[in-house]
């Protein structure tokens, strides 16, 4: 496994990047005892617009806590794909959410598509799409293990156990599908 | 809170929050604002569960006023703001400096100027955090450039604001606002939290602008038996007005002696790979970070490039920097403005090495390669 | 019959003219989307139209000739 | 002059507004651009001054001169720019925040001076561009995100203070009630004097999402079952009315605005500086 | 407790007054200082905040804890120490100037607020401290050192604003009218909540010498001539009222204060944290 | 007024206010506060007499607010406050910085901080007037010595700033706002009077913010053909709201660099006796007065000591005191502050000659005798 | 009878006891400080007292033990 | 006569001090083509308390405007005649009402007193003393001639005929009485 593990969340203004962002790095922190940094950028005018967090995970202290070279990227728009589709290495996977993003383009990075809101909408909610995405990230990459974030959305919702269960099913989709590729 | 010594993701503004109540804060009052208002979010929540008061004012000014008061009433407060907010609180930080009354004022820096663009970060106060309010005064300015430092500095800047009955500015920005990153949370020691010397002498005997043995006149509270005379007034020991050439003398420099000859007590600076640097970056806040990924970067191609921190901005660390002035050949000092801090050190620089700025004002962080880029600009300019 | 026509870039389906609509004659696409439905029912009243928080929705009253 | 339509003070390209789903604002906007065309106003000989807030991003679509200022001083901007020419038409857009809150004193003061300008004042009970917490007129008992233990504070009745300050026109409206609220905005744009509209509008995603009123029509629903006619308040208990808005006109009565007065000054020194030395009155 | 005498309150070295004479200042701080003993208050549980003006230089002369803050900002410092500590008496003296024009936001959000604090404005119509300019309660039509020509603005009546701010208690007295005055001063100081006393001061050296009342007995015969009382004013026209010092009491009735409502939210929060863990209501 | 070319006697204030008339002044808002009130007053009594507006408005943010507001409607403004007004005016002044509108702050110095001593000189805001307001901008600041500087320097204050398109503060003190002295008011040429540029294009394809030729934005007013668009926020040359990084980037740096790049312009400077001299005086506003009455005592012993006076103090006029560092031995720097003129000097200054200030905070002026004693005390650092 | 006392040193002359003394019973210096003449007349009303701005005048009110 | 004078005019709050001396200023500026300048000191707690203007007068443009050795010195009240008739040179004089300094000390510098409050007074308006005070300075020291004076004074008061004449008299009676010694 990599030390360093530069990843970008991205969508628009509303999809739960933050939250989704810091289940991934409350995970690595609390219960992989490693260092985790969460930034975002947004403006005024993001409602409806591109937004995106960076999450560096690393055994190490982190300093710039900006994503500088991407090893994974989640792409939750068509904004935010056309925005990393030609930028990203050919060491990177691009993630990106199949039911929104449509048009898709060669990259140098591999990419893989998963229609992370039809697959929530079947949940019940569509607000967990990104916690799918979460999921198949993580089964993906084995960045974090499973028992970390889930230790971490109990924690995030202990106090609204419906919500909990909900994200669960939402992670375990995700490992699922990613299990499938 | 999970408890103590425990590891935590926070937020940089959230630990601000934390850092306060640690240092025993239990009075806010504040004004929103973009990006400080987590600050105030949290203190409304957090406050009422300490036994504190949380209080929105109507603006700025109020919240400074609020604070004063508050504060002279016995309780440790505070209030965050950013830009707009903190141009509007000059006025009455010239309280807090001329009444001593110790507070802490959080600005967590946005990119301006005026309304400027709220969400996105600078560092264009750091003059402003010096010389905002009319006339002469000393402040004391501290700048945290992780989240943990927002939690521990925030607890030192209380103390320094109790110590020496000033108020002192803690000087974030954006970024480190809301960034998010591990921290410990270590249980803090009593003895670690410093509170305003309390008058020991005959209630009837009390002066509150009295200074007493150590450099500071100590301050009692209303409502308890020494009466307690504030004002914003040129005033005599006993608080009352007065115009004597002598006394103003004596007082306006006490607020400006009382900051610069305890330097020695106030200035926190880090030093990184310092030691045999051939070249050092001067930083603070938020663009240290930039400084030490640069830094890492650069020793990985075996250059000696070393970072001098600066924690507390002000009073400003003349000895510190003119030491790393005269050891290495050239100083880069990276800030998200056009160029404040490196008046400073082209001020301290005696020797006349290349001192070279990284200015950003596009409100995007310093990218650590525009450091080294300038590195390596400085390099060239020795022969 | 009233012309009844959604600017579907500027709306953002926030759902006011159809709860508000006083002849209920719209329906919703799943995204919550208005489509006009029962369009003789229209009263021409506008209410949509004044309401609308985005200048998405305009009604064009055809007057009956006949009468 | 040929007939005016919204559309020619519209800045069509800047659409689809940055303001929420639901949000009431662009609702006062329309209402605004509308009057703007009833009037048949030149926007060459118009400004429009907005504050910072959500509702101060309205001059962002406004086709007229504007003037964007800081939060809470749009009234103190405004005035300067009217008494330096007391020819322009000049509206201010304020929030609750803005013109109410850090801005009450220009409020009041600029009540009082009887100015000749037109404020109008959206109240959505928050301040919504910086993520919902308390204002001067969030009601007491409702929650917002600094106020989550169920807010203390009373809250103000703007209209009642400013017709207190002095303002010869003022009224309150509704997001809900578009046509007498555009009615309003009508009349306080051809009042000669200081104008103040309050309208009661929608924040659904900070107010109304911790008021259980997540979705827009929840708060527009809100919104109509606690609006009553001054008629009908008077028949109320003041506890019935505690928690309603009055919806009406509360002020129209006429007095000299700043400007009229003023130029009289300038016409009786200048006469006399004409007529060889001016001669201070006392 | 042994009967206190307004002497108790006075720092009598001090004196005399560095006010002018016949200045109304000296009159209302005595009527302060003789309520403070006639209510028995402790000094050391009292804490006197000012502003800045002729009468902000109260502080001088009182001998209980004492706060002079920045011109217009009294109340928000006293807003500070009461909630911080509300067990103390907070008497908060301002100007009009000080209190009602750059203070006017302060002064509507203390009212608002209803914070304990006993709130007492002496208005002499004008800047007295800087040399005699206009304030907002300058009346119309006079002169002063910058309305040479004849005051263009109407001016502030400073009872009916604060009431409709919300202050639980409001009451107009005079420098004639002392016995009044002082029950209003100890009504107002015993009243749970923000309360407002305005009073009706001279300066004769500024506002007197401009408007032909140079001696302090003559603005003290204008203040008479021209105050009625509140029954007797309900009998007179608008156009008679005009001018005129309308004085008695405007509001009194019970309003629970900041503190109080704050304090409970305090219990809960502490309450629940002693059982173990706060939960947030939304 | 007597009328042109006459000799008078006239005070410092008086002599502002009749220079901003002078000047084209037509609108003056402001809130009274000693020791500027006269400026009022008179603005109050003569502009009616021009067809000019004054106004006084709630406070000196609204004052700000409003001259800000007349000068877009087209009337050239100004405000005069002191200290603790010049801090309220902070916020609002950023916005003439930003939204990049002509108007001319008078600050009539007074002994701070706080309320400190309202009718008491001080120089205490020279740092302030560069840094007072948050985020990073430009601004030009003129302080005038004489009560003629005062009718002539504010014509030039009100020039610089309708040629730049922005904020002039005027910054006096108390000892020159309120002497009284000789001055010849001469008719001034029309020629010397300097309007903003107003644009000439298409009005349809005007924008506020558009760079000219000139490097500065022709500026419409309200109500004239062409659509003006301003605003506080970060914007893009048409005046909308625009937050793209290269946008910030443009508009950030021409605040400063408009009037860095135009400092040989701007900076405006008084040589005395400084051709041969071995020493030098740094000097500003009433403090000159102290300098030159030193200068004539030591010329009588022989000394030759003179004086640099810096009429323009910002932008700092780097090359001039470079110059004179480079010339004499050693500088003294007095000033009615604790040192804030002096750090710019030790900035600049490179062959780390000896520099000492003579700072006095208790409420008096420098007397001549207090500045000789220093250069003595330079004169010994020489070995 | 009442004793009517003036602090000469606080006392500075603005004349409203003089003037509003019900029973007009003071005279005055030329400087103007209230000299009380006619002490018979005070009714110990206290309204001199009272109004006097600067705490200079004091009326100590004798009852009068025969009634 | 000397190139340089300077006047220290020297009271309480209220007694004009300032006024007069800008009538010499003015009458030295306009009347006499010379330099002068006038400061005063004073402080918000001046009513009644000490207040004193100082005047240069010279044929060369004045820097320092502060008096820096006294040539003349005006005492129109006690507390200021103590301020300084300790502090004065034995070139200077001294001037003084001596119907308010009643406690006359020794000094280095000739000291004069006149009874200018009784005079004015006499005059019908004590506000005048300060201007009799004036003529006998112009007498005794010569630093203007009368006429600059009577000038600067009709200047002043030229819309108002009866100031103008009581300002006459007041400048005349200080002639006189100064002539008498
Ligand atoms: C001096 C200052 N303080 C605070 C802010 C932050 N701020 C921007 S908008 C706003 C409140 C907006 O509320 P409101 O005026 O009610 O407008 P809304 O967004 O609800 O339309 C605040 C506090 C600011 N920009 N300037
Ligand atoms: C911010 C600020 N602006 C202006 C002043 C100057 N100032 C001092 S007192 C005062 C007005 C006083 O008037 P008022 O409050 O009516 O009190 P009064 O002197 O009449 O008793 C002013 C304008 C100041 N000290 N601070
Ligand atoms: S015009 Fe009236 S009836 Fe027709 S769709 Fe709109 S709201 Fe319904
Ligand atoms: S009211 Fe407008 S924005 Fe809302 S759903 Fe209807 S058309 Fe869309
Ligand atoms: S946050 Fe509230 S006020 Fe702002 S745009 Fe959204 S709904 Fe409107
Ligand atoms: S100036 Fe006016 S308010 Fe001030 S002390 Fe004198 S009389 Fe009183
Ligand atoms: S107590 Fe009454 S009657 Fe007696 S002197 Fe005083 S005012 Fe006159
Ligand atoms: S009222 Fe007081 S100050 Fe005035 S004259 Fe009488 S005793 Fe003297
Ligand atoms: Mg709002
Ligand atoms: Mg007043």
């Amino acid at each position: 496994m990599k030390d360093k593990y530069q990843i970008v969340l991205s969508g628009v203004g509303g999809q739960g990047l933050i939250a989704c962002g810091s289940l991934v790095a409350e995970a690595a922190i609390i219960y992989e005892d490693k260092y985790a940094t969460l930034t975002s950028s947004y403006g005024v005018e993001t409602r409806g617009t591109f937004t995106k967090s960076d999450i560096i995970i690393s055994g190490k202290e982190i300093f710039y806590p900006e994503v500088i070279k991407e090893d994974i990227v989640l792409s939750l728009a068509q904004v935010a794909y056309d925005r990393y589709i030609d930028k990203i290495d050919s060491d990177a996977i691009l993630i990106y959410d199949s039911s929104l993003v449509t048009q898709i383009k060669d990259s140098k990075a591999k990419q893989y598509g998963f229609p992370f809101t039809d697959l929530a909408r079947e949940l019940g909610n569509i607000t967990v799409a990104n916690v799918i995405a979460l999921g198949a990230i993580i089964k993906m990459s084995g960045i974090l293990s499973q028992e970390s974030v889930l230790n971490a959305i109990k924690d995030k919702y202990e106090e609204k156990p419906k919500v909990m269960e909900l994200n669960t099913k939402a992670l375990e989709k995700g490992l699922e599908i990613a299990a499938i590729i | 809170m999970k408890g103590s010594n425990k590891v935590r993701f926070m937020q940089g503004n959230e630990a601000m929050a934390e850092g306060a109540f640690a240092a025993g804060a239990r009075f806010y009052a504040g004004y929103p604002i973009t990006p400080s208002s987590e600050i105030a979010e949290i203190s409304a929540r957090r406050l009422p569960q300490l036994g504190g008061v949380y209080v929105q004012m109507e603006d700025e000014l109020g919240s400074m006023a609020a604070i004063i008061g508050a504060s002279a009433a016995g309780k440790k407060s505070f209030t965050a703001t950013s830009g707009p907010g903190f141009s509007l609180m000059q006025e009455n930080l010239g309280v807090a400096v001329m009444a001593e009354v110790p507070c802490v004022i959080i600005n967590v820096q946005r990119s301006g100027p005026s309304t400027g663009l709220a969400t996105k970060p600078a560092q264009g106060d750091f003059m402003q955090s010096r010389w905002g309010t009319h006339g002469d005064h000393g402040i004391i300015v501290i700048s945290p450039s992780t989240v943990e430092d927002c939690y521990y500095l925030m607890i030192k800047a209380f103390n320094f604001s109790e110590k020496y009955r000033t108020p002192v500015v803690f000087l974030a920005d954006e970024i480190i606002g809301h960034l998010q990153e591990r921290v410990v949370i270590n249980d803090i020691d009593p003895e670690d939290i410093v509170t305003r010397e309390l008058p020991s002498c005959d209630p009837e005997d009390y002066k509150p602008f009295e200074i007493g043995e150590s450099g500071i006149a100590p301050l009692a509270y209303y409502g308890s038996e020494y009466i307690v005379r504030l004002t914003s007034s040129t005033h005599d020991e006993s608080g009352y007005s007065n115009s004597k050439p002598e006394n103003a003398d004596k007082f306006i420099r006490h607020y400006t002696d009382k900051i610069e000859k305890n330097k020695k007590d106030i200035t926190i600076v880090r030093k990184y790979n310092l030691e045999d640097a051939d070249y050092a970056i001067i930083t603070f806040g938020c663009t240290t970070r930039s400084a030490l990924e640069a830094v890492e970067i650069l020793k990985a191609e075996g250059k000696k490039v070393g970072i001098l921190q600066l924690v507390t901005l002000w009073p400003f660390a003349d000895d510190e920097v003119l030491e790393v002035c005269n050891q290495v050949k050239g100083v880069v000092v990276p800030e998200l403005n056009l160029g404040q801090l490196i008046r400073e050190v082209e001020r301290v620089n005696k020797k006349n090495i290349p001192i070279v700025g990284v200015n950003k004002v596009n409100s995007l962080s310093i990218h650590p390669n525009e450091i080294i880029d300038k590195i390596r600009e400085v390099e060239k300019c020795q022969r | 019959m009233n012309v009844i026509s959604i600017n579907r870039n500027r709306c953002k389906r926030c759902g006011i003219c159809i709860e508000f609509c006083p002849v209920k004659l719209f329906d919703t696409e799943i995204d919550g989307t208005p489509i006009p439905q029962r369009i003789e029912k229209c009263t021409g009243c506008k209410l949509c139209e004044l309401r609308c928080p985005d200048i998405a929705i305009k009604v064009e009253v055809i007057k009956d000739e006949r009468q | 002059m040929p007939k005016m339509k919204m559309e020619d003070y519209l800045i069509e390209k800047k659409l689809p507004f940055f303001w929420c789903a639901g949000c009431g604002d662009g609702i006062v906007l329309s209402s605004i651009l509308k009057s703007f065309a009833n009037l048949g106003y030149d926007r060459k000989n118009t400004v429009v001054v907005t504050g910072i807030g959500c509702w101060g991003k309205a001059d962002d679509y406004i086709n007229t001169h504007t003037f964007h200022g800081t939060h809470g001083r749009a009234l103190a901007f405004a005035t300067g720019i009217k008494l330096a020419n007391p020819k322009l038409n000049v509206i201010v857009l304020m929030g609750d925040g803005d013109g109410a809150t850090i801005g009450g004193n220009h409020l009041i003061h600029a009540a009082r001076r009887n100015v000749d300008i037109t404020a109008i004042l959206v109240n959505n009970f928050n301040y919504g561009m910086t993520g919902g917490q308390y204002s001067g007129t969030t009601p007491e008992e409702s929650y917002t995100i600094t106020s989550r233990y169920g807010h203390i504070e009373p809250s103000f009745d703007l209209c009642n203070l400013v017709e207190a300050a002095g303002a010869p026109y003022v009224a309150r409206g509704s997001v809900y009630h578009v046509v007498q609220l555009q009615k309003f905005i009508e009349e306080g744009l051809q009042k000669k004097g200081f104008s103040f509209i309050e309208v009661i509008s929608t924040c659904p995603t900070h107010f109304g999402r911790l008021n259980g009123m997540k979705k827009a029509p929840d708060i527009m629903r809100w919104i109509k079952d606690n609006s009553v006619s001054i008629a009908a308040a008077e028949k109320l208990s003041p506890e019935e009315l505690e928690k309603k808005f009055v919806l009406g006109k509360f002020a129209d009565r006429d007095i000299p605005d700043y400007s009229t007065k003023y130029q009289a000054i300038i016409d009786k020194c200048t006469a006399k500086a004409a007529k060889g030395g001016v001669t201070i009155e006392r």
